[in-house]
């Protein structure tokens, strides 16, 4: 097993974690950074597998604007309900 | 120049991208494209291959124009010609949207690369998501929007395992590929479903459609018919473009039969929804459940010519229906076949239009969907397919009692007073329809001039 | 129970796709993927259309394709069509969001729970600088360096998020956006019309590839990616307005 | 291993989607099953010791060995595609909560 192997051994175990904890938190909220928290390590993974055109579209796109997105959504939302 | 096809799809990007700058001028686009675009198909667009970017296939991405994909746009276009022609007036904020929709259907028929598929599936899929938003019933696009994504992204799957085994995306490289190297079914099987699948979330096919109900039961004059007869249609174009060429060679032995008996469930099922239901929409829906799965099914079993029939049979009569169901509920307030007792007692030409519309779908002689029933029927008995021949007879039994029972409450007046007014652009598509089903049911010369082989690649590539 | 039933099925699918991806030898093990059996050799070689031949970084000039960045080569030349496509995915999604949020009457911005001392304001305009100019950056060098139209537009899109953040008056000009992204659409789908004119196919790049390696070199790609960029850029600025808006609350 | 991973991804996503019944939820669940298939979309094209598909002064030859580029190209796209939808449902998701008051699916009543 060279170094590669092992980190990318690493990086999927935590990025299962990492899912199953985004699908089962009780609050969106933390769904939501989990989920960004998730997009980051895929990040980590393309880069990985030597892909760094993807890996910055994920880090600006995927983990920046969709977690803005989210966090935009709640936060509107909870202004509604303590009116 | 033989590459004049693209700009089926380039004219409405470009209006499409231009008609956000000024909101007055988007409908008046809208309309001159669309008119525009059925001028260039009829006229314009010779056959062959449209090679994109200068580099040939498997390459670049390339379009095919043949008589399969040339016989979808004919009608896609045509229908939306109409569809917005009757709306355009009500519906002037998606104008934008539904030049972009223009875009994605044509694309969706012309394109011979996988992954570009996928793209403009999620092109018309979000025009889609967006056209059902004129319901007002925002949970029902949501559940639609979260579907028909997680299909294409099951297609998209599917996809990528196939480029992992092949190393192309072009469906013509692939699939004599496949041929030349023998390449066994059982290899193709997961790709394979998990694109049939994702296709068949967006083709309404049992147990994928649960989105269909909420979008279609509250449509209006653009959306049901839209979604119903357009988009239908070129699903189906496009699913049996892929199954005939690319899937039937993974549907073999058991899976081919679990593929079978997923179908008919599905058109029994429907069917029998169908029966159960008393509004006049959810009966149409339900029903085109039912013949979207009919469509597969011949598509799978290799009978393309008279697929492609059904679809256009189907397409035409769901336009009226639709729309006939969907002015009357909007003008009353209420589809519920009981309450609009009557409605075609003072609207004569609207109620024969629309009786021969659904006599059509059910296969009654005189029409043009009974002389394609008559004939994949006799298909099906040559090829000995006596369960599916069972499954389709008993089937259009009980179709034939729903809808006889519904036509039979919507022409017997009641007490209460139903006013549904039709303006004259309204009659004259439904009798243009009606003439149109009428005159290929009994004059069925021109069906004929199509051969069964109208979709297979070799033949495209024989042609150039 | 339902959770009970949805477990099994989706546990079923995982079983079945990592045992029919193992058993199929078609499917390249991971890690050894034999390019020369796929398509993408080509597009290394840029020898899709002429004749195969080590491309040398900085020495070789006019080849079919000048791109040093070869995905990008892929995204906006050999398979520019996906990307055309792409884009008016996002087009139309900023559009409905638009659609959806926007109500017709006076519409407020979202008030944030904060208001901005002067660190933050002065800091935000610093790092709103830095930002847009690494995002113009990351644009015009998409064809050598990893980054590109997207990512670049998105960077300019949240550029203008951090004026937001940190001024809690400030509204993005609408309507200039709407032309911005109108214009820079209209222009991609022109050039790929233009390649069917000059040249003889839609989206062919047209102009004189140069040296590969050069800022100026891959023909119409740094053009496209610049209208990719703006228009990515001006789309999610508009979704991220839209997102910003407090509807009037109407029940 | 990472193709397995993403695999699994994909199916932690499904059963998201399956089991849950509050709307964000189920756009997050969404998001992952795009994460997941992006991450295998890429593992089919890696090459071990390949290198990232750029030319550049110190991999300035197109004879060396590279990772598949199509695949990258491919995801670009993907990635752009699925933030559209994102954005679309949460705009959806905003709407309903408008209407309806909650994204909780059960507290909705079903009238529609």
């Amino acid at each position: 097993m060279t170094l590669t192997d092992i980190i990318m051994a690493v990086v999927s175990v935590l990025l299962l974690g990492i899912a199953f904890m985004a699908v089962s938190s009780k609050k969106l909220i933390k769904g939501v950074i989990f989920l960004s928290a998730l997009s980051m390590l895929s990040v980590v993974s393309y880069v990985l597998m030597k892909a760094p055109d993807v890996a910055l579209t994920e880090a600006v796109i995927g983990s920046g604007m969709v977690t803005a997105l989210f966090v935009f959504t709640l936060l509107s939302i909870d202004k509604g309900a303590t009116k | 120049m033989s590459s004049l096809a693209v700009l089926l799809i380039a004219i409405p990007l470009l209006a499409a991208f231009v008609s956000i700058l000024s909101k007055k001028i988007a409908p008046y686009l809208l309309l001159a494209v669309s008119l525009v675009n059925v001028l260039l198909l009829f006229y314009f667009v010779p056959n062959g291959i449209v090679v994109i970017g200068g580099y040939d296939l498997p390459y670049g991405i390339n379009l095919f124009v043949d008589a399969f994909s040339r016989i979808g746009l004919g009608v896609v276009n045509v229908l939306f010609l109409i569809v917005v022609l009757l709306n355009i007036v009500e519906f002037k904020k998606f104008s934008s949207i539904l030049l972009v929709a223009l875009a994605g259907l044509n694309g969706l028929l012309l394109t011979g690369d996988l992954f570009n598929l996928f793209v403009f599936l999620e092109v018309a899929g979000i025009a889609a998501y967006l056209i059902t938003t004129s319901n007002k019933k925002p949970l029902a696009t949501f559940r639609y929007l979260i579907i028909g994504s997680v299909g294409s992204s099951l297609y998209l799957f599917g996809l990528i395992i196939l480029y992992g085994m092949f190393g192309t995306l072009n469906l013509m490289d692939m699939v004599s590929f496949i041929q030349a190297n023998n390449v066994e079914a059982s290899a193709l099987v997961l790709p394979a479903t998990l694109m049939f699948i994702g296709l068949g979330v967006e083709a309404k096919l049992l147990p994928f459609n649960s989105w269909v109900k909420g979008v279609l039961k509250d449509s209006n004059t653009l959306s049901g018919p839209m979604i119903a007869a357009v988009y239908a249609a070129t699903i189906s174009f496009v699913f049996g473009r892929i199954i005939n060429n690319l899937l039937s060679l993974a549907f073999v032995g058991n899976l081919l039969i679990v593929v079978l008996v997923l179908l008919a469930v599905g058109i029994f099922i429907a069917e029998a929804m169908a029966f159960s239901s008393t509004k006049v929409r959810e009966i149409l829906l339900y029903s085109s459940i039912a013949q979207a799965s009919i469509v597969v099914l011949l598509f799978v079993n290799g009978i393309v010519l008279w697929a492609v029939y059904l679809i256009i049979a189907n397409a035409l009569s769901k336009t009226v229906m639709f729309l006939v169901a969907n002015k009357a509920a909007k003008d009353h307030g209420s589809d519920e076949s009981e309450s609009l007792q009557g409605i075609f007692s003072k609207n004569i030409l609207v109620g024969i239009t629309f009786s021969v519309a659904t006599l059509s779908v059910m296969g009654l002689p005189l029409f043009f969907g009974f002389v394609v029933k008559l004939n994949y029927l006799t298909e099906l008995a040559l090829g000995a397919q006596w369960a599916i021949l069972a499954v389709i007879l008993i089937s259009s039994i009980i179709e034939g009692i729903y809808f006889v029972r519904m036509l039979i409450k919507l022409w017997y007046p009641e007490k209460n007073e139903v006013n549904v007014t039709f303006d004259l652009r309204f009659k004259v598509v439904f009798v243009a329809i009606a003439l149109i089903l009428l005159a290929l049911g009994t004059y069925t010369a021109p069906l004929n001039t199509l051969d069964n082989s109208i979709d297979t690649i070799a033949e495209v590539i024989d042609n150039g | 129970m339902k959770n009970i039933i949805a477990f099994v099925l989706s546990v079923a699918l995982g079983v079945l796709m990592v045992l029919s991806l193992t058993n199929n030898d078609w499917f390249a093990q991971f890690g050894y993927a034999d390019l020369t059996d796929r398509v993408s050799q080509s597009y290394i070689d840029k020898s899709v259309t002429g004749t195969p031949g080590e491309i040398i970084f900085g020495v070789t000039s006019n080849p079919e394709d000048g791109a040093a960045n070869i995905v990008t080569s892929i995204v906006v030349d050999y398979r520019s069509f996906d990307t055309l496509g792409e884009v008016t995915v996002l087009f139309i999604s900023a559009l409905g969001v638009a659609l959806l949020l926007s109500s017709e009457d006076k519409n407020k911005r979202l008030q944030l729970n904060f208001k901005p001392n002067f660190m933050l304001r002065v800091g935000s305009r610093a790092l709103f600088s830095i930002i847009l100019m690494t995002g113009v950056y990351v644009i015009l060098h998409g064809h050598l360096t990893p980054g590109g139209g997207f990512p670049g537009g998105t960077m300019i899109a949240s550029s203008i998020l951090l004026l937001y953040l940190a001024d809690d008056q400030f509204r993005a000009k609408v309507k200039g956006f709407k032309l911005l992204e109108g214009v820079a659409g209209s222009f991609y789908v022109v050039i790929g019309l233009l390649g069917l004119l000059v040249a003889s196919y839609f989206l062919q790049n047209f102009l004189p590839t140069g040296t590969v390696g050069d800022l100026f070199s891959a023909g119409i790609i740094p053009i496209v990616y610049i209208l990719i960029g703006l228009k990515v850029g001006s789309e999610i600025a508009g979704i991220i307005d839209n997102f910003l808006t407090e509807e009037e609350v109407s029940l | 291993m990472i193709q397995y991973a993403a695999i699994i991804l994909i199916v932690f996503g499904l059963y998201g989607l399956l089991s849950n019944h509050n709307i964000v939820k189920m756009i997050i669940s969404l998001n992952i099953i795009e994460i997941g298939l992006n991450i295998f979309i890429i593992s089919v094209g890696f090459v071990y010791d390949g290198i990232a598909p750029i030319l550049t002064s110190t991999n300035s030859s197109s004879a060396l060995l590279y990772v598949d580029p199509l695949p990258q190209a491919l995801v670009l796209t993907a990635i752009v595609i699925g933030v559209g939808t994102t954005a679309l449902g949460l705009a959806l998701a905003k709407k309903i909560h408008s209407k309806y008051g909650t994204f909780e699916l059960d507290e909705m009543g079903d009238n529609e």
